[in-house]
């Protein structure tokens, strides 16, 4: 089964690599453009096919390393 | 065991693997039957300019590569020069010019990682790089991003894989619009009982892949070749190489734990077109031939074919000849590192190059001949005229001295660097003793009290104007900046970049740049140990300025005798040197 | 004085930090490789900079989960002394010895340079060599030292006295233009709740000769020297 | 309107982060994952209302700032 994890920053939690390119955005003419944010996507496979055990597994993937849970927050999606 | 032959070779398909008509009728010549398409493309990568070197090597001859300090010239990975104590400095500069036009980021990379790996396979610990650096005009549009690129790339991998970036040299031209130049170098230390060299010895030893695993980047030659093979083309599609620092970092400490132990009969990385140089120059250099399974190759991607394995320039690999019975030695500390390590074939005593996939013969050819009957140019060359003299009263006076030099100083040519040497570490290791910003930047070795002092220069415009007189200036400017820490200059690199020699003009250009080279060096006693040309830097017809970048290296006694470029107190005299 | 270097693979300022230590005193620091799980009896336990996994998926974030890691907790909870540097203070953080978070550089480039910190504490054992308000000269070299941290952290590490080293100016003023990393309170390393873990992004082991350009770092190490006898 | 770029590399370029957040996760016990690969994931907001438009400058945004796609492909998603 493939799982594809989003870890973007927390609310309140600067992101100047996302300040940064809405600053670049802005510089190229997209003046609108606002609230950037950058996060990150881990692509996996786990060869468990139970969803619900699936689940359970990046969860804990994502809680012990991918990612860290003081200032990012994660979603798992399995596809 | 039949070679298996089914796929047709075209003069379309010649052509797309760079070789001229002529070129392919010696291949027929020297192995007497059509070449398989794995064969057609070994022979692309040995043949073509940058690893044949075949419209220079005539003129690169003529270089003196000698001197009492000299251990090792011009002709393996790096050049070695003795630094006393037992020491060795061992250096070398090579270009990465087109893939970082094409991503600067990455190409950036790979060319520092590239050199950095030519000095470390001969088993020194890389103490220091440098960079000589040439873009187009600021205020085209490109040229920031590849600016921004360029320097990230060069600082993101020599940051991480741990080398101080302490020198380099950036110039703006538009003659660089479409074809910007990035020269990586790179010094390192190694004892001199201690060096390691390329030619394989022994019958029977077994013949190791060691540092990442093989996947389809950068594969040479052609669309067409590479679409025969399968029906998802698409996803097969030659990619640009990414560079991987930390697995560099692994490699070199890796490598450098081995060679504390009598494993290592031959090493040599795998650089542009990977396998297939390193393990022909491994044999050809030892009179052996070699036998490679890739089956055994490990691979990043499914299905590769042995045409891919064979000119795949994945980086942070290396190929090794290992004493028989250090096979497990050799494992458990690649193992340890977390890194590949595979056993991919043996030395033969029968002298040919045989590369077996999934049971067939993929190629069967002269190991020898691949290298020695590449084919050799002597190009027509039309000798540059030297420029009319310039009258100093035809040139107008600036109204006001300190507007003038206002605006030199602000000048994209002249003003400070500190934007870019600030993103790059050019402090770790701690021996950084005179950082970027002066004449030649100082490198301790180890405690001290020696060091070495290093510097790349060339000014591309003199060379232009007079290619033997810019020559010239770009070896003796080096020697310069050398001598200025307090130095003395040992033995210098170089990094040859021009247009297309196939036009005599061009051809005039690099003639007289390496005359002048020469002479400045046999003046200076100031010999060439390794060096790299990169030819064809041309866009739509129009080439670089000729831009023979020199590297050189000289050696301080005593740091506490180093000089460096600040005044030190009032009132003191000052003093101009020279002519 | 004994002490041990943890080296995870990509960390690459080893050498550097063992000179060092051993200018300061030291007895030639034991190295001790990221799969060991055990260390051997020390007065300090040090992370060195560098780039542990490539600075993949974050900084230290890899190398926080090494077996060995288990044990530098264990010893640093137990009392041991730890110090982090650059790298090594990425790590402490991930590992959770050392509270916040450290991002991208504000301009997001990697900066190597000279910076003046402010010795805010000397009632360390990492700082007793100098005086409160000396002013330091070292060198940084990162791409991610920003230091985050939320406001109830930021006002506890403050009240604690545990912020030890700020970024500032020749003169010992704050600026954001001597902050060059973009961190909160211009923090550029911090103590643990006890005393005993010490986290900074600048290299005070790459100023501690004359030839370096200044030797402000060592007070670091002589103090550690000094705290251990 | 908000829009979420996902950016990945291309099929068959390396990823060396994917490849050392796999060996990490199998380290801590992950054992069966495989074909990690790590990617971008950059949330935005416009004035624009108009889905097509919105779409049409954010590709823009993407061939001329977000994504690399020498090495790079992208996906669009307006939420
Ligand atoms: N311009 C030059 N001057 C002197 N030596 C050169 C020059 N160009 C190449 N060489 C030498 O020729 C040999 C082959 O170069 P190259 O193919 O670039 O090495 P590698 O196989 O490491 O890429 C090297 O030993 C190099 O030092």
């Amino acid at each position: 089964m493939k799982a594809n994890v989003t870890i973007t920053l927390k609310k309140g939690v600067l992101d100047p690599q996302g300040k940064a390119i809405e600053g670049a955005l802005h510089s190229l003419g997209f003046d609108g453009v606002e609230n950037v944010r950058q996060g990150k996507l881990i692509e996996l496979e786990l060869p468990e096919t139970d969803r619900e055990a699936a689940r359970a597994q990046v969860e804990a993937m994502c809680e012990k390393l991918l990612a860290n849970t003081v200032i990012e927050s994660y979603r798992i999606d399995l596809v | 065991m039949s070679i298996p032959n089914d796929i047709k070779i075209t003069p379309e398909l010649v052509a797309e693997h760079g070789l001229k008509p002529d070129e392919y009728e010696r291949i027929l010549e020297l192995i007497g039957r059509e070449p398989t398409i794995t064969e057609l493309g070994i022979f692309s990568a040995m043949w073509n300019e940058h690893c044949s070197y075949k419209s220079s090597r005539v003129w690169l001859k003529t270089l003196p590569t000698e001197g009492p300090q000299v251990i090792q010239g011009p002709g393996e990975n790096a050049g070695i020069v003795d630094i006393g104590d037992g020491q060795c400095a061992v250096f070398k500069m090579e270009s990465h010019n087109h893939p970082s036009f094409i991503e600067p980021h990455q190409g950036a990379g790979t060319g520092v990682g590239g050199i950095l790996r030519d000095v470390f396979t001969m088993g020194a610990r890389p103490i220091a790089a440098l960079n000589a650096l040439r873009f187009g005009d600021p205020d085209h549009p490109k040229t920031r991003h590849l600016v921004s690129g360029v320097v990230a790339g060069i600082g993101g991998y020599g940051n991480s894989f741990g080398v101080p970036t302490v020198g380099g040299e950036v110039n703006f031209h538009p003659r660089y619009n479409g074809n910007i130049l990035v020269n990586a170098m790179a010094v390192g230390i190694a004892e001199t009982d201690k060096v390691f060299y390329a030619a394989a010895s022994g019958v029977g030893n077994p013949i190791v892949y060691l540092g990442s695993k093989t996947g389809r980047d950068g594969i040479h030659g052609a669309s067409m070749a590479s679409q025969e093979f399968g029906e998802d083309s698409e996803e097969k599609r030659p990619t640009v190489q990414v560079g991987d620092p930390f697995a560099e970092k692994l490699l070199l400490e890796a490598c450098l734990e081995l060679m504390e132990s009598d494993a290592v009969i031959a090493i040599q990385d795998m650089g542009a077109a990977g396998l297939t140089c390193s393990a022909v120059e491994m044999g050809a250099k030892g009179d052996l031939g070699v036998e490679l399974d890739l089956d055994m190759v490990p691979c990043r991607e499914a299905a590769m074919t042995a045409y891919e394995m064979m000119l795949s320039e994945s980086q942070e690999r290396m190929l090794m000849v290992l004493r028989p019975g250090y096979e497990d030695h050799a494992r458990a500390i690649f193992e340890k590192w977390d890194l590949d390590f595979a056993i991919v074939g043996r030395t033969t005593d029968d002298l040919r190059f045989r590369v077996k996939h999934g049971g067939d013969v993929m190629a069967d050819l002269p190991i020898k001949e691949l290298g020695d009957e590449a084919p050799c140019y002597d190009r027509p060359w039309t000798e540059t005229p030297l420029p009319a003299e310039l009258g100093a009263s035809d040139v107008p006076a600036p109204n006001s001295l300190a507007e003038a030099l206002v605006k030199m100083m602000a000048s994209p040519h002249l003003c400070s660097r500190r934007w870019i040497w600030e993103q790059y570490d050019h402090l770790i290791l701690g021996n950084t003793m005179q950082r970027p910003g002066g004449d030649a930047a100082v490198v301790r070795v180890d405690d001290g009290p020696k060091a070495l002092a290093m510097s790349v220069d060339v000014t591309p415009r003199y060379c232009e104007a007079h290619p033997e007189t810019g020559g010239k200036q770009a070896v003796a400017e080096v020697w310069r900046n050398i001598t200025a820490v307090g130095a003395r200059p040992l033995a210098i690199t170089d990094c040859l970049n021009f247009g297309n020699p196939e036009r005599p003009e061009i051809m005039g250009q690099l003639v007289g740049a390496i005359k002048g080279m020469g002479e400045a060096c046999r003046a200076l006693d100031f010999p060439v140990v390794s060096g790299n040309v990169s030819l064809y830097n041309e866009t739509s017809g129009k080439a670089i300025l000729p831009t023979p970048a020199i590297g050189g290296v000289g050696l301080l006694d005593d740091i506490d005798r180093m000089a460096t470029i600040a005044f030190k107190g009032e009132d003191e005299a000052i003093l101009l040197v020279g002519e | 004085m004994k002490s041990a270097i943890i080296l995870f693979p990509g960390i690459n300022r080893e050498r550097d930090m063992a000179r060092a230590l051993r200018l300061a005193g030291s007895e030639e620091p034991v190295i001790v490789w990221h799969k060991e799980t055990s260390l051997p009896q020390v007065d300090l336990i040090v992370l060195p900079g560098g780039f542990s996994y490539g600075d993949y998926l974050r900084c230290g974030a890899i190398a926080a989960r090494s077996p060995i890691m288990r044990e530098v907790v264990a010893k640093a909870e137990a009392g041991t002394p730890v110090l982090g540097v650059c790298n090594g203070f990425q790590i402490l953080i991930e590992a959770g010895l050392l509270p916040g978070a450290l991002m991208r550089n504000r301009e997001l480039k990697f900066i190597c340079r000279d910076v003046h910190l402010k010795v805010e504490s000397n009632d360390t054992r990492f700082t007793r060599q100098y005086a409160t308000g000396d002013v330091i000269r070292v060198p940084v070299a990162h791409g991610e030292g920003n230091y985050f941290a939320d406001d109830e952290t930021r006002r506890r590490l403050d009240g604690d006295g545990r912020i030890v080293f700020r970024y500032c100016e020749a003169d010992g003023s704050f600026s954001t233009e001597a902050n060059r990393n973009g961190s909160v309170d211009n923090v550029a390393g911090i103590l643990n709740e006890r005393g005993n873990v010490l986290g900074m992004m600048p290299h005070p082991e790459d100023h501690v000769e004359p030839h370096q350009g200044s030797t402000d770092g060592v007070g670091i190490f002589r103090s550690i020297v000094s705290a251990a006898a």
